[in-house]
C-alpha cells in the first residue's frame, strides 16, 4: 500500500501522508460493513457476512507496511483485509451481491474474495484454510528471489487447526517470508477462546520456531510498527514471524447473530466500543499532533460514505452473471 | 407418554429429541463439537440439551475437526458413545484420516476385537448461498469405505429413528442432515421408535417410473412426481434411507415393476453415489428397464455463490420433472 | 538423442525421466515430500534426482502431509509448479482439505483469476502385505471433486507421458502409481512425447467382450484375456488412463461393439471408480449390450495382512476370466 | 505391569523384583526382534518389520509403571510396547506371519496388534495416528472414572503431524489422564530430525498447556521414575503430561533398510550400541547392585531365546486363517 521506504516513526510529511491513509482505510473498513449490514438488514445481499468493525487497525496496520506485490491470505471475516491491501468497494460489493463484475464475477461471494492486482490469494471459509497458502507463497517468493512477502491473517479459532503448525514448522525450517497475524478478537462463533486455548499463544510460535509479538490491535501505529519491523526482517531472510493481534469484534459473529447476551455481555461489547476504539482514539490522537483537525476528519467520513455508497448502488445496478459461466473456470 | 395424537416436529426437533431420549437413556452417550453447548450449533440443532445434561456431556471443542474426531474414535473404543458434530460437511476433509484409517478399520485390524460405536454427524446441501466451501454434499466419499455406514435421512420420522438407530449401533456410523431441511416439519409419533439402518423406504407408490432419491432430493422427487401425476405419469419415489447398508433389494424390485427409473443425489454425479445405485440397478433390473438409468446430482462444478448461478447447479422439482417425461418418451 | 532403438524402462524409472525431464525444462517445477531427496522414496522411484537439481528444489519435508500439500497450492499459485509426493495413497485422507477445499476450488472461486499447476504423485495398490492402513486405493474420492483431474498410468510408457503432461497442466492433477508396478519394464522411447490427459487406450483390440481396466488392473486385465482368449472368446482391454477427464466415448463405443463389458479398478467397488465408469457405458451403450455390465474392484473390507486372505480382495486373471466367461455365456 | 504400589525408588524387595522384571522385559523385546529379523531373512515373514531394538528401555521403564487397566497406543515400531504392555510372544509372532492365532487373527500384521486384555489399544501404521485414540481413552477413564491412565508412544517423526498438537490442546482443557511419550530415535525414515523439526520440542508441549520433561531413554531406571510419576500425577486429575525420550534405533528404520550410510553413520550407529546399550548397561548396574549376577542374568537370555524360539515355532505351525474370514470383522 505505500512506497519503499516506510517512514512512519519519524515526523516527516511521508509519515504524515501515511497516518492519513492508514485513518481513511480505517474508515473505508468500517463504512463498507456498515453498507454490508444494510444490505443484509434490507435483504439485499444473498447468504451472511462476517464483519470486521472493531478489527479495523489489525489489517490496515499491518497492510500499510506492506508492497502492493506482497501477498496476503484472508479469512470468512475478511473484508478489512482485502479492502487494507487495495481492492475497490465497488467490485467487493458486487461480488458480495454475486454479481458479474464482482471480483471473482460472483462465483466466491463475501467469503472468497481474491484479486491477483492486489496480491490477495484469497479470503478463505475454512478456518485456517490458508495458512498452507500463504506459506507456499512466502516460499514461491523465497525460491523466485522476488523480494515478497506473505502475510497470512487469520482469527485466534484457526489455533485450534494442526496445520497451522505444520506450515510454521515449514516456514521456520525453510526460513520462510511469512507472517502469522493471529487476530485475537477473544470469540471464535460463540465461544471464549479461553475455553478452547490452553497453554500460551506465543509460545505456540516459537515453540516451532517462529518469533512472535503481541501487539494492541486497537492501535494502528502500534500494530503499523510491529508489523514493519517483522515483515522487512522476513524480506531481508531473516525468517517467519508470528503476531498476535489483541481485538474485539463488534457485532456478531455474522450479520445475522443479533442477540450475544449468551456468549458475552452487552458491558463489554459497550467498553470496547467506547474505550478502545481504534478509529476514534487515532483519530484524536491525529488532531491532538496536528496532523489533522477535526473538519478534515469529518469531511473524510462524509467522502467515504458517498463512495461506498456509490460502490453499493454500482453493485446493486451490476447483471448477474449469466447462467451459461456456471461451468467455467473450473479448469484452467 | 404414550400419546397416539399425531405430532409434528422439524427435522431439527426430530434431531435433538432422538439425542435427548439417547442420552437420558444411555449415559455413555455424548455429543462434542464446535459451539454445540450455549450455542446449540449455529443451526440451533441442539439447543437445550446442554441445560438438561450438563458441559460434561455436550462439550464445545476447539475448531480441530481432526482432533476432537480421533478423541472420539478412543472414548468410543473404551466405553463410551460419543456423537460428533461437525458443523458442515465441507468440514469432513479435515476427519478423513481419523474416519477412513481409523474408526472404519480398527474392528477389522484388531481382528473384532475392539469396537468403535460412534456417530458423526454432519451437513449437506447447497442453495444456502454459502458458496464453495460450505455446500458440499461429501457422502459418497464415506460410502465408499467399508466399516462405516452411512445414514442419510429426508424427513423428522426418518431422522429421528435413524439417529437412534445410528447411536445404537456398535460400528462408525455417518449421518448427514441437509441443513436446508432443518426447519421441515413433519410427523414423527411420540412414542419410542428406532429405523433400522439398510432399508429403502417407498416415500410414494408409482408405477410408470422409479424415482430413486436421497435427503434433499426425496422432497425434489416428491415435487416432481406431483407435477409427473399431473402429467398423467405415475412415479414411484423410493429413498434408500442409508447408503451403506444399501437396501439394493427394494431398488430393483421397484425398477423391475416401473421398467424406468431416475436416481437423485445431492452429492456431485460423477462418481458419486448415483453412480453406485445406477450401477446397481441397471445391473439388477437389467432385463427389465425400457431406458438407461438416468442419474441426476449436483453439476460437476464447485458450489457459486451467485445465487441464479447455485440455483442451475442441483436438480430441481422442474428439471426432474422433465428428465422423467423424456425418460418415458413423452417430452 | 534422437534415438529410435526401442528401449525399455521400469515404471518407477519412467516416473524418475518424466520428472527430470520436466525439471530441466521449466525451472519452476519442484518436489517436496518425505525421504524425497537422498533416500529418493522407500520405493527408491526418484534416487538421482537430488543429486541432479540439489535439495531446493528436491526438498525433504517433516511427515507433513495436510503442511506441505498447503504449501504446494500456495506455491503453485505464486509462480511454482509443485510436485507433491504422498508416500503412500492412504494418507492422501490428510490432505483432503488442502486438495478438495483449497487446490480444486480455488480457480472456480476466484472467478478464473488464479490458478493452481501442481501435481500430487501417490500410490495405491494392496497385495504387498502392508495390511489396511497401506495398501488402498482411495483415487475414486478425487475423481468426485471437480477442479481436479486423476491420473491412472498402467505402463512405464503411459507413465511417462502422462507425468508430464500432468505437470505442465495448469490445474491440480492427482497421479496415482501402483506402488507394485514399479519395477516392471516396458518400453518407453527416447524421444520426448506427452500423453494428452483425457484420452483412453485400447491396450489390446477384441471382439467378444470389453475389460475396461485402470491402473494395476490393466495388467490383470490383459492376463485375463490371454486366458479368454485360449477359451475362444475374444476380449478387447480398454484403459481409460484418466479417471478425470474420462473419455466416455472411447468407452462407449468399445462397449457398443462387443456388448459385454467388465469393469475393473482396485479401489473399492461399491460406489467407487467401477460404479461410475458403469453406468456411464450402462447408459450409453443401453441399447447394444447382451449381459449387465459386471463390476469388479477391492473386496468391501479394510485390507487384511494375512496373505492368504489379502490375495482373495482383489481380482486376479483368474477371477477376471471366470467373470468374463460366465458373461459370455461359458461358464 | 506391576502393582498398586511402585516402590521403585526404595530399595525394598518389591524394588528389586521390579528392576528384574524390566530387565527381563527388556531382553525379551530384543530377543523377539532378533527372531523377526531372522523371519524376515528367511523370507518366512510376509512383509516389513520395523525393529524396536536399541529403544527397550523406554517401552519398558513406561510400561512398568501401568496397572494392567491402563491404556497404550502404539505406532508401527510397536513390538516392544506391546510386549512390554503384556503381550505374549506366541501370538504377535502368529499375527507376524499372519496367522489365525494371531492377535488379530492375521487381519492386522505387525503394525497393528491390538489386544484388549492388556489395554493395548492397537499399533497404527499412520504416523500420529493414535494420538487421537489415546487421547480419547484418556477422556473415557476420565468420564467413566475409572481411574485408568492411557499412554501415547509415537517417534519424533509425529511430531510434523498437526493432529498432534491439536489433542494435546484438547487433553490439557479437559485435564485428562493421557500421556504423550515421544521416542526421539533421532531419524523418522531416513531423515534426522533436525531436518524436519524447528523449534523445541518440549515447548511444543508445554505451548498448548501439557507439562513436558525429557528424559535419557537409554536408562530404564530414569525413564520408569519420570513416567511413574508423570503417570501417577495424571491419575490424580492433574492433567497430561508429554514425556521426551532421547533413544536410538540400532538397526534400519524397517528390516529391509540394510544400507545406511546415506543417512547415518556407522560410528554412530558403533556408539549407541556400546555405550549406550540400555540392556548392557542396566545389566552391569543390577550386578553392580548386587541385585543379580552375571550368571543369573545369562540363564535369563538363555531362557528367553528359549521361550522367543518356541514362540517362533508355534506361530510357524499356526494355520493361516481361511478364506471365508476375510468378510468378518468389517462390521460389529
Ligand atoms: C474448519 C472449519 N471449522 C469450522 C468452521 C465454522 N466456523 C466459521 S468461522 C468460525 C469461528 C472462527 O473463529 P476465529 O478463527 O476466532 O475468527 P473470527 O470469526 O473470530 O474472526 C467457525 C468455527 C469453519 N469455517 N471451518
Ligand atoms: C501419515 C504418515 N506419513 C508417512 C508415513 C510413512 N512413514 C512410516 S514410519 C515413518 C517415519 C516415522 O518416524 P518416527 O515417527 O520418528 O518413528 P520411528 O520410525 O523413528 O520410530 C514414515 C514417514 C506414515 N506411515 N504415515
Ligand atoms: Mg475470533
Ligand atoms: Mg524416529
Amino acid at each position: 500500500m505505500t512506497t519503499a521506504a516506510n517512514p512512519t516513526h519519524t515526523g516527516s510529511a511521508a509519515a504524515a501522508e501515511s497516518w492519513i491513509r492508514m485513518y481513511r482505510q480505517m474508515v473505508a473498513i468500517r463504512l463498507f460493513e456498515e453498507q454490508v449490514n444494510e444490505l443484509y438488514t434490507r435483504a439485499l445481499m444473498p447468504g451472511l457476512a462476517h464483519l470486521y468493525v472493531g478489527e479495523e487497525a489489525v489489517a490496515v496496520g499491518v497492510c500499510e507496511a506492506l508492497q502492493p506485490t506482497d501477498y496476503i491470505t484472508s479469512t470468512h471475516r475478511g473484508h478489512g483485509h482485502c479492502l487494507a491491501k487495495g481492492a475497490s468497494p465497488d467490485r467487493m460489493f458486487a461480488e458480495l451481491l454475486g454479481k458479474e463484475a464482482g471480483y471473482c464475477r460472483g462465483k466466491g461471494g463475501s467469503m472468497h474474495i481474491a484479486d491477483p492486482a492486489t496480491g490477495n490469494l484469497g479470503a478463505n471459509a475454512i478456518v485456517c484454510g490458508s495458512a498452507g497458502i500463504a506459506t507456499g507463497a512466502a516460499f514461491s517468493a523465497q525460491r523466485l528471489g522476488n523480494q515478497r512477502v506473505a502475510v497470512c491473517f487469520f482469527g485466534e479459532g484457526a489455533l485450534g487447526q494442526g496445520v497451522l503448525y505444520e506450515v510454521m514448522n515449514l516456514a521456520a525450517l525453510y526460513k520462510l517470508p511469512v507472517i502469522y497475524v493471529c487476530e485475537n478478537n477473544l470469540y471464535t462463533e460463540y465461544t471464549h477462546y479461553t475455553e478452547t486455548t490452553a497453554g500460551d499463544i506465543l509460545q505456540r510460535a516459537t515453540a516451532f520456531g517462529v518469533r512472535a509479538e503481541s501487539v494492541d490491535g486497537q492501535d494502528v501505529r502500534a500494530v503499523h510498527a510491529v508489523a514493519a519491523r517483522l515483515i522487512e526482517s522476513a524480506r531481508r531472510g531473516e525468517g517467519p514471524a508470528f503476531l498476535l493481534c489483541n481485538t474485539y469484534r463488534y457485532t456478531g459473529h455474522h450479520v445475522g447473530d443479533i442477540s450475544r447476551e449468551y456468549y458475552r455481555t452487552k458491558q463489554e461489547e459497550l467498553l470496547w466500543k467506547t474505550e478502545r476504539d481504534p478509529i476514534k482514539n487515532f483519530g484524536a490522537w491525529l488532531i491532538e499532533q496536528n496532523l489533522a483537525d477535526a473538519a478534515v476528519l469529518e469531511r473524510m467520513h462524509a467522502e467515504i460514505k458517498l463512495e461506498m455508497e456509490k460502490a453499493v448502488e454500482f453493485a446493486l445496478a451490476s447483471p448477474y452473471p449469466g447462467v451459461e459461466q456456471v461451468g467455467e473456470d473450473v479448469y484452467a | 407418554m404414550p400419546d397416539a395424537a399425531p405430532r409434528e416436529l422439524t427435522f431439527a426437533q426430530a434431531i435433538r429429541e432422538a439425542l435427548a431420549e439417547e442420552m437420558r437413556r444411555d449415559s455413555r452417550v455424548c455429543i462434542m463439537g464446535e459451539d454445540v453447548a450455549e450455542a446449540g450449533t449455529p443451526f440451533k440443532v441442539l439447543s437445550g440439551l446442554v441445560e438438561e445434561f450438563g458441559k460434561e456431556r455436550v462439550l464445545d471443542t476447539p475448531i480441530s475437526e481432526a482432533g476432537f474426531t480421533g478423541l472420539a474414535v478412543g472414548a468410543a473404543m473404551t466405553g463410551l458413545r460419543p456423537v460428533v458434530d461437525i458443523m458442515f460437511g465441507d468440514f469432513i476433509t479435515l476427519t478423513m484420516d481419523q474416519m477412513v484409517n481409523q474408526a472404519a478399520k480398527v474392528h477389522y485390524m484388531s481382528g473384532g476385537t475392539w469396537k468403535v460405536p460412534m456417530v458423526m454427524r454432519t451437513t449437506l446441501g447447497a442453495t444456502r448461498r454459502s458458496a464453495a466451501q460450505h455446500s458440499q454434499s461429501l457422502h459418497a466419499w464415506f460410502c465408499h469405505v467399508p466399516g462405516l455406514k452411512v445414514v442419510l435421512p429426508s424427513t423428522p420420522y426418518d431422522a429421528k429413528g435413524l439417529l437412534k438407530a445410528a447411536i445404537r449401533d456398535e460400528n462408525p456410523v455417518v449421518f448427514f442432515e441437509d441443513k436446508m431441511m432443518y426447519k421441515q416439519k413433519g410427523p414423527v409419533p411420540a412414542e419410542e421408535y428406532t429405523i433400522p439402518l439398510g432399508l429403502a423406504d417407498v416415500k410414494r407408490a408409482g408405477s410408470d417410473i422409479t424415482l430413486v432419491a436421497t435427503s434433499s432430493m426425496v422432497q425434489v422427487a416428491l415435487g416432481a412426481a406431483d407435477l409427473l401425476d399431473q402429467a398423467g405419469i405415475s412415479a414411484e419415489v423410493v429413498d434408500p434411507r442409508t447408503a451403506w447398508p444399501l437396501d439394493e433389494h427394494t431398488l430393483i424390485e421397484s425398477a423391475k415393476k416401473t421398467s424406468r427409473v431416475i436416481v437423485m443425489d445431492e452429492g456431485y454425479e460423477r462418481y458419486g453415489v448415483t453412480a453406485e445405485i445406477a450401477s446397481v440397478i441397471a445391473a439388477g433390473a437389467f432385463y427389465d428397464l425400457d431406458a438407461p438409468v438416468k442419474r441426476m446430482g449436483a453439476m460437476h462444478v464447485p458450489i457459486p455463490f451467485s445465487p441464479p448461478l447455485e440455483d442451475v447447479t442441483v436438480p430441481t422439482e422442474q428439471t426432474v420433472f422433465e428428465a422423467a417425461r423424456a425418460l418415458c418418451g413423452r417430452s
